[in-house]
């Protein structure tokens, strides 16, 4: 195996490699380094959010340009028209999911909390919809349209709300907190933040060691990345050119924390040159600039070049949870944000930009949602609850309870010639 | 004397601690302006302001490292976990890096972290764990699991004031459940010193935390078919209170030891050892184990009660161990 | 059959497993080219490649992570922890993310994290330790401490083969010290059994890992004072072998715990609370423990071997309860 | 408390803000930024390691540039030459003292093993001799020449090696694994990599609380920085603003791993971009650059103006630990670093180049420095073993055994006018 080299150029290049770097002895301007992170935005928001102090209590403030246009979508270099519609189709059952379990929380059907991708659907959808089927996936909370796009049903999230027996977990866990290796390819999150990454990254190993070059996609949120085994899988990827796909979803909070608190560089893109591989930057609000950037990551990864770091710009439009009402959030934020609605923008460009759907085909289509999520509803609704028993059983994988086989195939194994010798060699403590 | 919740008595105790000694501040999770997820810090940041009510990035090994350096300064850092389940993402900071300080080289380390922990509130698998455990079989730390708001607050200040790294367990079905009298002048609860809640004569619930109530609850129940429990609160699991447990048994020969977590390798195991040791010969029945089962605590409801000791199963051990 | 010392012993069964199965791989720092710490690895670079050996950065958690990961593919990855003492540094990826997987979502995780642990061997606070009973108090995992050359072997390859996530301590005095039989056929022990290495019928001492040396040297000075000693050997500490610890305790009706970890919270408790639940009846006499002290292990060799069980410690405390 | 401004140019200048960041709509030229990395090397070693099958065998094998001339010594910005002889003369100390220890080490007089810092005496003693009194520091297991810089003797360390009962552990831990938080400010390391940097940034974090803006000096591999605390740890630093001095120790090699194998970017001060803290490239065998660029960063640190990561470039020219003969490094590697060797470059530089020493004071110095290790070494070996029984106790801080005060004075509080109220918010789960 060969290890890349130290010096002279990288290989790769979609992303943030250096792109100009003079060492002359002793002159200063040698230290600059130019690196090239893709920015597909077509705007920059720029402000920033404060702690104060008013009177007793301290608030956030937010100070800058908040009232610039909003820009348009920008047209896939991929995407054609269907595909598109069929984004938005995903985007609309994913909120109209979200409110269904709104409504169902109201109603006291939910057990615990509910979570929203509200403002992220365009993120959450138009990017697992850039994976081919045998790649793997893992969502995080705010991505449960990942999983509408990726062949769950809306009733498995809801049933894993309302804890039902039929739920994908049989009760045992609730919100997106669910896998299937066999079918979908999709690895169960757990509620601590980080710890997916390295394990999608080995998933890509496992699938590499079988001679498949899959791509991982998983989510990382503007806080979550801050834990250090988000460090360790990137890292992980990056050494053993891992098909990793890590979308950074910077939406500005982290529970009641400002990303200004979380983290000190400028765009979080920015940590991918640390680690070798490339750094995009896409407004997460963008349908198409989620899919395009997600989908070349998808191809790099395909073609065994490693992974790849894409910063999804964006705002979480509710609290952290259902109990949250996100009063710390500055109002005017909100608003530059609302104006930005994933969906509103999208249908804006289907229906009047590009003329893709008509007035009617888009109600149609909005309508046909509003029957699927109700239909769903009722399924889930009717799941009844596990019995107490079932609490029992499954912690350990007994004979006869799964037969484990490579997914992609039987690794081909090349072997040295050299036979099992006895080691006599010197050792860290005797 | 005022009647407080459970969660109010810590967070009084809290604010008390920073009123009286400038070297206490508080660092986590979304403890500033939103005041915690659980509201424990709630205010404190117009109080004592952002440098003493600091918000952190999310990275459990930073938040506990940087108390731990704060503290080799003289400063009595208070870290909060946004739920204990994320207490084993610093794990190596706490059981290599503060435990073993003070004995390796003689530096003390005079914080507090603490939490939510515990069942009971359909928090599912990743927010519902009592870990302690893993704490108490880890020499160096203090391990303290309040029962009432009278002791939650002595408690947590007494680990404030402690010099050695104390590790505060704060159940989450007792924040708003529970109200108690708690008194308006300041008082510490010791550290290590359990506590009889119920005096009795027909054999000892040995327990702490949430399960204090349930094991009160069951009393009660006892009372009506003639069996007089004593219900032993630990209030600390660790160092724990070797003469109360030994005392308690051999005043009534039998013994029940109830615990929330998994059965296997939990605190039952350890207080039956030391049962063994201390009380072998008083003993007229073999002791009883109820604690949760041996799985991740399921979400569903029904699942989650059946995982969870019940009152109904105190009440039948509590009948066959008196039968005995 | 051959005579092998442990070490061999664990790395034949590796590599036969390797040879056997392409599935399995190993993943770890420094296990390339260098052949590990403790050279558990050598040679298997040159004969299996890098692919399926592979030096990682160092980061436990990514190790265990990328392992997990693999293995839900269908992989069966054997992941080297270099030393045991750093597995709290991926304690949140075991624990919350491997351990809990098959019974949350039903997915199983068929790897292996193995490495060296223990003392005896001056290695100090941070290169002694042994934090198997973390992994006990842990639903879903499956945790193996062997004592043999042959067991070691295997166990190593029971553990590949086991369709669940198995933690594998090698006791690192073993290493080298110890030889033994070890058939060139393929076998495996089974996990999860215990196994009686000395048959006796005055007292039975219950233990495992290195302390199994420790408990017949003890055995045969007792001989010499007409005490016959039984001597179970766990194997694996989770899941325990309830029936035979029961077994032998109806057996002697004494019974000693012997382990070399700290004493508090650590798996004599465990045990001792299983006699109580399955033999109370049968007990001649309160349940001995003998085992570490409740500190960090200390590095200097007298303060180590103070801390440590001590063949002649086991010799009293076993004349003691003979004559309870 | 205010935070940073999300966008516009970053406030503090010695490190690598960005400096050109040029953001136009749909111009792919806009995807370049422009970061200042401030190498001080008069050399930049063009060479990497890769892995070879070599027969049944692996091996590793070094391709580049191996013959380039060694660089001159470049000259101190800030030290004069009376400072310069003591750096050197502590490095005379830090390598005999680890002579001494191999031999005693070879005469069984050592418990467990022994760490060389060999080939890095420059790296650890002018960073330390760049602290002020009232800075804090804490060694890794290459840094015992910062010891004796921060006034600890050799023959503390000889006894932690020893096991004595004098040694600072009084025989609990060996190597350099002690602290002092009276006189030295030191805080012990423990063997686990990265942990340290998060608790540096703790005791800086507890001086500024104390109206003490202090510099915490720490250090960590090319191999221990891949874990994930170190990054937890510098983005405490970075975001509060805190006085971390971070030496990135990149000497080729973490065990038997080469850094290529480590992390995928050039240099590991590259990774300083994605904190928003400056970093910057030492060469590690030139005492001159090491202090020089330690001291800056101690300064920022001294003006609040919060964390530094500094590169120093060099080599370990011992195995990981005295039972490790690194048959595994290319030869000619060593031999290249061989020609570096910080202590023969320094020597010529102080002999020849600035005729600071004569060959006579030379002479007598290195005189001087063995008879004081041999001194320290007859100290370490007479002190007697601890009893048994001193194993007991101090697990505990009991009553009485420490007065914990505020180690820069008691900190000055700045009350809100709010009192206690109760809260009746909203909650996570109920
Ligand atoms: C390791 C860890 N620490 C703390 C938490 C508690 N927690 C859950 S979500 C959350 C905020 C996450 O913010 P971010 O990553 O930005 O995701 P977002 O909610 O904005 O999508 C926190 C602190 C956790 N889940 N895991
Ligand atoms: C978390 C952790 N994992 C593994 C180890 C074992 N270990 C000790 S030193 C070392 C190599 C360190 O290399 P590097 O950081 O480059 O430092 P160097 O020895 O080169 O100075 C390893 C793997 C450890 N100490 N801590
Ligand atoms: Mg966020
Ligand atoms: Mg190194």
């Amino acid at each position: 195996m060969a290890i890349k080299k130290k010096s002279g150029s990288k290989a790769s290049s979609n992303g943030n490699r250096t792109v100009n770097k003079a060492h002359t002895n002793g002159n200063r301007n040698s230290s600059l380094r130019q690196y090239e992170i893709p920015d597909y935005r077509l705007e920059h928001p720029n402000f920033s959010v404060h702690q104060v102090r008013k009177g007793d209590e301290m608030r956030y403030e937010v100070t800058g340009d908040l009232d610039t246009p909003v820009p348009p979508i920008r047209d896939s270099k991929y995407l054609d028209k269907k595909q598109c519609i069929e984004i938005y189709r995903y985007m609309l059952l994913n909120r109209r999911m979200e409110t269904a379990l709104e409504n169902l929380y109201k109603q006291g059907k939910v057990v615990g909390g509910v979570y929203f991708g509200l403002g992220q659907e365009a993120c959450s959808c138009a990017s697992a919809y850039a994976l081919d089927k045998d790649d793997w996936f893992a969502p995080m909370i705010r991505n449960q349209g990942s999983l509408l796009v990726r062949g769950f049903r809306a009733s498995d999230t809801m049933m894993q709300y309302m804890a039902k027996a039929g739920s994908p977990t049989k009760g045992r866990d609730g919100t997106s907190h669910f896998g299937d290796i066999e079918k979908r390819n999709m690895v169960s999150p757990i509620s601590m933040l980080g710890d997916l990454i390295p394990v999608m990254s080995g998933v890509a190993l496992g699938a590499r060691l079988q001679g498949r070059d899959v791509a991982v996609l998983t989510y990382i949120g503007d806080g979550g990345q801050s834990t250090g085994v988000t460090y360790e899988g990137i890292n992980f990827a990056a050494v053993q050119n891992l098909g990793l796909v890590l979308i950074v979803e910077s939406n500005e909070w982290a529970y009641s924390t400002p990303s200004e608190m979380q983290f000190k560089c400028t765009d979080l893109a920015e940590r991918a040159i640390g680690y070798g591989i490339p750094g995009v930057i896409v407004d997460g609000t963008d349908a198409c600039q989620v899919y395009d950037a997600t989908r070349e990551a998808v191809e790099r990864a395909h073609r065994g070049e490693g992974a790849t770091m894409i910063e999804a710009k964006m705002m979480r439009m509710k609290g952290h949870a259902i109990h949250d009402a996100a009063t710390y959030v500055p109002k005017p934020l909100f608003d530059f944000w609302k104006r930005r609605d994933p969906i509103a923008r999208f249908e804006n460009y289907l229906v009047r930009e590009t003329k893709w759907l008509s007035a009617k085909e888009n109600a149609d289509l909005i309508a046909e949602v509003e029957k699927i999520i109700e239909a769903e509803r009722e399924i889930a609704v009717n799941s009844p609850m596990p019995t107490p028993e079932s609490a029992l059983g499954g912690v350990y994988c007994e004979d006869g309870c799964h037969a484990i086989k490579p997914k992609y195939g039987m690794p081909k194994v090349r072997k040295g010639s050299g036979g099992f010798k006895e080691t006599e060699a010197a050792v860290h403590l005797k | 004397m005022a009647q407080l919740t459970y969660l109010e008595a810590i967070r009084q105790g809290i604010w008390e601690e920073m009123e009286r000694d400038p070297t206490v501040f508080c660092l986590g999770e979304d403890i500033g302006i939103y005041g915690g997820a659980f509201k424990v810090t709630d205010g404190f940041i117009g109080r004592f302001g952002a440098e003493r009510v600091i918000d952190t990035p999310i990275a459990e090994s930073a938040i506990v490292g940087a108390a731990f350096g704060a503290s080799l300064t003289g400063m009595r850092p208070v870290a909060e976990f946004q739920f204990m389940d994320f207490i084993p993402c610093a794990m190596n900071q706490i059981s290599n890096m503060v435990a073993k300080t003070h004995y390796l080289w003689g530096a003390p380390a005079p914080l507090v972290l603490r939490g939510p922990s515990g069942g009971y509130v359909h928090g599912g698998p990743f927010h519902s764990q009592n870990p302690e455990m893993w704490f108490v079989h880890n020499p160096g730390l203090k391990v303290i699991c309040p029962a009432t708001p009278y002791d939650a607050k002595g408690l947590i200040k007494a680990a404030i004031r402690d010099n050695n790294p104390c590790i505060f367990f704060e159940h989450k079905y007792l924040y708003r459940r529970i109200k108690g009298e708690v008194p308006s002048e300041d008082y510490v609860v010791p550290i290590g010193k359990a506590n009889i809640v119920r005096e009795g004569s027909n054999l000892s619930i040995i327990t702490y935390a949430a399960m204090v109530h349930s094991a009160l609850e069951a009393a009660e129940v006892l009372k009506n078919d003639g069996i007089d429990v004593e219900i032993l609160d630990l209030r600390t699991v660790s160092p724990l209170d070797r003469e109360a447990i030994a005392a308690t048994v051999r005043k009534t020969n039998k013994v029940i030891i109830l615990h929330e977590h998994s059965r296997t390798g939990g605190l039952a195991g350890e207080i039956a050892a030391m049962i063994n040791e201390e009380a072998f010969d008083s003993l007229d029945g073999p002791i009883v184990r109820i604690t949760g089962l041996d799985s991740a605590v399921p979400f569903s409801p029904p699942q989650e009660e059946f995982f969870l000791p019940k009152v109904s199963e105190i009440v039948n051990e509590a009948r066959k161990l008196k039968a005995y």
